[in-house]
């Protein structure tokens, strides 16, 4: 019985995903069949404005970025995690809003601490 | 606050936007293989040769001079002249180019050929379609693609050209008159080309 | 699939069509030239995208800066020897199926700069161009009726057969060889594998060239 | 401030230093002041911090080849016993050189182009000049291109390479004894000098 | 010895404050690129985003525009002219008109000064509203204020069409003179074009002047002093925008500047909001200028009529005739050797001798700003590599 419940979930899981890829791969069937592949040694070349790209761009930078990245990764996972809580919010009792509040309030306390420790500072 | 001048800008963009459903001349786009702006008169693009008459090959004012061919800066006039005449409309003998051919993948459209021809031979086109796939053939245009009649000469430059008919006109007038007088004495030294402006009758700029 | 009876169909509201005219509509109706003005056509090129002559109306206003996302290269400008290479490489690194619109008198045999020493004489001695524009500069109304004539040639092409277009083709090479800056000159001065100029009658214009000069 | 005062007041100050005005016939009546290359960093930072000329416009190169004067000489030769005065053409070789000439403007007095002209030994070896961008920052990418252009080397200069051609380029192009490279294949309109590289390109390369 | 010391700018590569050296990137905003204004390179060094090293390469647009002058005659090189910077050409027309007329002491009839200054404006007009869309698309607002500054410019393309012939080449002056009169109606139009004109400078400025963005991008970004702008001879509104007080239009009084009442707007900081908003007051200026000239424009003569076109060789001798062109000051200098082509042809290129302060200004600065500042110095590749 309960299989019976997720089935029309499963189905249109199942067309959305294949109402995605069609395209891709009547595109892929496509060149597969009618255009040649043709790399070359120029047209796979770095583009650097019409010039050979002398140099390697994998290079140490500054700290400061990569910092920035991972403050910006936390809040983007924390907005995730708060969806679910955004969609049932008026169902909630005070225990459930308390756990959540605590669940923000420890991020916050992270990004405070960035600020103290002068890392969102650019230049 | 802050955001007042982006908000100025957005009104402004808006009042364009929604202005655009009231007044036309706010709309300045033009349809263009449907709607063509109307031509504006001075316009020029490349040059061709203008032919009285019906017939191009003998209403031709060109007489083959060459001093276009000097003076085009980019180089791109080829004049063979001919080696027997024909009457002009004058009727006095009159050499024709043989071959005239003008590359308008190297002209720029400066019309200096215009400026410097003594015989009003020469003369800007307006027309603009000329694209082309066929880069050898149909980017050097010879003597029969050039020549167009003066009455096309007369739809697409009206004031100009009524401005050069009366001054050819005129001279046309004063050989007739001349004529007569010439024909009495002795074959009379080749009257010299009538010159509209003022530059020098035929001399070798070099 | 003949006309009339396409006609004849179309008439009670049924549209048939074929997957090449689709595939030919859906590519011609939206070329994506590469932003690439190198002179004052390019001047004229950015007036044909303005509000007066607007390009979008082809489907052509979204100016890609890379080669990697456009399919149409419009050459406007004086291509000068020094710029050569990087245009030949640029449109090495375009994706296929790529077209080329020598736009203007200098981007077709060097123009009024013909004289120049660092002139290339004309793209096409180094790459195959599609449709020609003469003009110094061309007027939007010309860079316009060049873009329908090559929206006519994307439409003439065969899918499959012999006559399929160079993109198509395997044995076709989609990349020509990148001049090297040379002492005097770029080595090599032309790639004759795309330029192949009929032998002028030299002869003809030499009898009296400079006879009588 | 006209010329023959800059003149004086530059011999007062640059000690031994060669001046000469160089008359200029034409109605714009900008006639210029030619320095020899030995003092010419001397006269020029001179010019600019007492004399005034704050604002260098223009650094300009002008190739002289080596020209052939034939003029007229009234020599006295013994022509058969007599004492005759013919006229004899005696050709006379001038040396050529590389000038430079760099236009100054007084900012605060608003005078006009003051032209200073520097010129090299010879058109081979001898090209080297003092770069005057220590002095006028101006002139020094206008230096970079007369080097590239004509071959006039700038003792120095902060940074002398060639501006408009490519660096594996080796002549210098705006002489006036350089021959343009030959891609004359096409010229479907070809006449007076065009039409002689023309025909060179077809021997040279023979009838294809 | 260096004779004068100008405030050179802080050295940029101190060390990071966590001891961490870092590597330098070296990439070329190379000659394809969106802001570079036509094929224009640098080879930035960039510490992070920061440029440390900024090296312009020229002459990609190098069309050797002298030595094919010097096979021309005096006349078939004025349509060159038109090519050299491509957007405002009457401007060149008249910077090598004046020079030739120094070299041979040719005098300009009355209608023909006027036609100068009103062709000559209209030129700066159109050419400062397309500098600010070209700038504002370069600080990526893809295409509104390029859409409002050509709409502008189609209107004046169309005088200059209705007038020369062609849009952008006009090849208008003649060697004493203009080539054409005005046709029946044109000052007419002319005159609505202008009177029309400070309503859509009133509608751009409040499109962008107070735009909070760009005020943030642009004040205080690339200060050029005003020594170092006239020790590399900065011309133009970028010398104005430092405080240089040097418009050759009041310091020569060529042609018939003297008469019309026009002030010359100067600028303080010398950033890039300077530079950008003196563009705005010199169109104002621009304007007035251009309704005194259409009011009183005498008829008569438009070039004297013994002046010879062809064969035209003037006396040897050597002549630097200069005006101010919208990029700066534009000058000619010819040496004629009597015969009809010009011995030495030399361009005075405004862009090019601007671009000399480029590196001191991108010093230290973020890349994005080096495309604003760039954009501020208002190059056209045509005049830089000639």
């Amino acid at each position: 019985m309960t299989n019976g419940l997720y089935l029309p979930i499963v189905v249109l899981l199942l067309a959305a995903v294949a109402f995605a890829l069609t395209p891709l791969l009547l595109a892929w069937l496509w060149a597969k069949s009618f255009s040649p592949h043709k790399p070359g040694p120029s047209k796979n070349a770095i583009y650097e404005c019409g010039l050979e790209s002398e140099g390697d761009a994998w290079i140490q930078f500054k700290p400061g970025y990569y910092l920035y990245g991972i403050i910006f990764l936390v809040f983007d996972v924390e907005a995730v995690f708060l969806l679910p809580f955004a969609v049932a919010f008026t169902g909630f009792s005070l225990g459930e809003s308390i756990a959540m509040l605590v669940f923000l309030l420890l991020l916050v306390e992270g990004l405070v601490w960035a600020y103290q420790k002068n890392v969102l500072v650019w230049t | 606050m802050v955001g007042e001048g982006i908000l100025k800008g957005l009104a402004e963009t808006a009042r364009n936007f929604f202005g655009s459903y009231v007044s036309k001349e706010r709309l300045t786009t033009v349809q263009y293989p449907e709607q063509r702006l109307p031509r504006i008169e001075a316009a020029r693009s490349f040059p061709f040769l203008v032919y009285d008459g019906s017939d191009w090959q003998q209403g031709m004012r060109c007489v083959g001079c060459q001093i276009c061919e000097k003076e085009c800066p980019p180089k791109c006039i080829l004049i063979e002249k001919s080696k027997d005449k024909k009457p002009d409309a004058v009727g006095k003998q009159q050499f024709y180019p043989a071959v005239f051919d003008i590359d308008i993948s190297v002209c720029m459209s400066c019309q200096i050929c215009v400026e410097v021809c003594p015989f009003d031979a020469i003369k800007m086109d307006v027309d603009v379609d000329l694209p082309t796939d066929n880069r050898f053939a149909g980017l050097l245009l010879d003597k029969q693609q050039l020549a167009k009649s003066n009455e096309y000469y007369h739809g697409i430059h009206p004031t100009e050209a009524a401005a050069v008919d009366a001054a050819l006109a005129a001279e046309r007038a004063k050989a007739q008159a001349k004529k007569p007088a010439a024909a009495t004495p002795p074959a009379a030294p080749p009257s010299a080309a009538p010159v509209p402006e003022a530059q020098p009758v035929g001399g070798e700029s070099k | 699939m003949d006309e009339k009876l396409k006609a004849e169909l179309s008439k009670q509201g049924i549209f048939t069509t074929s997957l090449q005219e689709l595939y030919n509509w859906g590519r011609k109706s939206s070329i994506w030239p590469l932003n690439f003005g190198l002179a004052c056509c390019a001047i004229e090129m950015i007036a044909t995208t303005m509000a007066r002559y607007d390009l979008a109306r082809f489907g052509a206003e979204v100016f890609r800066p890379s080669p990697r996302q456009a399919d149409l290269m419009i050459v406007a400008g004086t291509v000068t020897k020094k710029m050569a290479p990087q245009v030949v490489r640029l449109y090495n690194q375009m994706p296929e199926p790529k077209y080329v619109i020598s736009m203007g008198a200098c981007a077709i045999s060097g123009g009024p700069f013909k004289q120049g020493y660092n002139v290339l004489k004309g793209i096409d001695r180094f790459i195959p161009v599609d449709v020609y524009i003469p003009g110094c500069p061309p007027r939007p109304e010309a860079l316009i009726d060049a873009f329908l004539m090559l929206q006519k040639k994307i439409d003439e092409q065969q899918l499959t057969g012999k006559d399929r277009p160079r993109h198509l083709t395997a044995g076709e090479a989609s990349e020509f060889i990148v001049p090297l800056f040379g002492a005097h000159d770029l080595e090599p001065t032309q790639n004759p594998a795309v330029w192949r100029p009929p032998l002028v009658q030299i002869s003809k214009a030499g009898t009296d060239g400079s006879g009588n000069d | 401030m006209d010329l023959e005062t800059i003149k004086s007041t530059l011999e007062a100050n640059v000690p031994d230093c060669r001046l000469e005005v160089i008359v200029n016939p034409s109605p714009s009546g900008q006639h210029s002041l030619l320095v020899d290359a030995e003092h010419a960093f001397a006269v020029a930072s001179f010019l600019r911090s007492s004399a005034g000329f704050n604002y260098c416009s223009n650094v300009t190169g002008i190739d002289w080849p080596a020209k052939e004067l034939s003029e007229k000489v009234k020599v006295k030769k013994i022509v058969d016993g007599v004492e005759t005065e013919i006229d004899e053409v005696s050709k006379t070789m001038i040396p050529g050189c590389l000038e430079v000439v760099y236009h100054l403007f007084s900012m605060s007095e608003k005078i006009g182009p003051l032209p200073l002209r520097m010129r090299t030994q010879d058109r081979a070896e001898g090209v080297h000049l003092p770069s005057l961008t220590p002095v006028w920052r101006s002139a020094e990418l206008q230096e970079r291109e007369v080097f590239d252009l004509f071959g006039v080397v700038f003792d120095g200069h902060p940074d002398l390479r060639r501006l408009l051609m490519w660096d594996e380029f080796e002549d210098h192009p705006m002489r006036r004894d350089y021959v343009n490279p030959d891609d004359y294949e096409y010229e479907p309109t070809a006449h007076d000098d065009v039409l002689q590289r023309a025909n060179q390109h077809r021997s040279t390369v023979g009838e294809r | 010895m260096s004779v004068t010391a100008y405030p050179t700018t802080p050295p940029i590569l101190e060390p990071a404050a966590d001891g961490s050296e870092t590597q330098l990137l070296e990439i070329s905003m190379g000659p394809q690129h969106p802001s570079t204004h036509g094929v224009f390179r640098m080879n930035v060094v960039l510490d992070g985003e920061r440029v440390v090293k900024l090296k312009p390469v020229f002459g990609y647009l190098h069309r050797n525009h002298e030595k094919i002058a010097e096979n021309e005659t005096y006349l078939g090189s004025m349509p060159y002219t038109d090519r050299l910077d491509y957007i405002c050409s009457i401007t060149n027309n008249w910077a090598y008109a004046l020079a030739v007329e120094k070299l041979a002491g040719i005098q300009v009839p009355e209608r023909a000064e006027y036609l100068r200054v009103i062709t000559g404006e209209l030129t700066r007009l159109q050419n400062h509203a397309s500098l600010i869309g070209f700038l504002l698309q370069d600080m990526g607002s893809s295409g509104t204020p390029l859409m409002y500054a050509f709409r502008e410019r189609e209107n004046i393309l169309d005088l200059f069409e209705a007038l020369t012939g062609s849009r952008m080449m006009c090849n208008y002056m003649r060697f004493g003179g203009c080539r054409v009169d005005t046709p029946a109606g044109w000052l007419e139009q002319a005159q609505k074009v202008v009177t029309e004109f400070p309503r859509f400078l009133d509608e751009y400025e409040n499109l962008l002047v107070g735009n909070e963005i760009l005020m943030e991008r642009t004040q205080g970004i690339g200060v050029l002093s005003p020594e170092l702008a006239i020790d590399s001879a900065i011309s133009g509104p970028m010398a104005r925008a430092s405080g240089v007080n040097y418009d050759i239009r009041k310091v020569d009084n060529y042609s018939i500047y003297s008469r019309f009442s026009f002030r010359v707007p100067l600028g303080s900081h010398g950033d890039v909001y300077d530079r950008y908003m003196i563009r705005f007051l010199e169109m104002r200026e621009s304007v007035k200028i251009l309704n005194e000239a259409m009011r009183d424009i005498p008829a008569g003569p438009i070039v004297d009529p013994k002046m010879r076109i062809r064969g035209f060789r003037p006396k040897p001798g050597e002549a630097y005739g200069r005006i101010e062109s919208p990029k700066g000051e534009l000058g000619f200098y010819l040496i004629s050797d009597g015969s009809t082509n010009p011995y030495r042809y030399r361009v005075r290129p405004p862009s090019l001798i601007n671009l000399t302060v480029l590196e001191d200004l991108c010093l230290g600065v973020n890349v994005a700003d080096v495309v604003a500042i760039l954009g501020s110095i208002d190059i056209v590749l045509g005049e830089v590599d000639r």
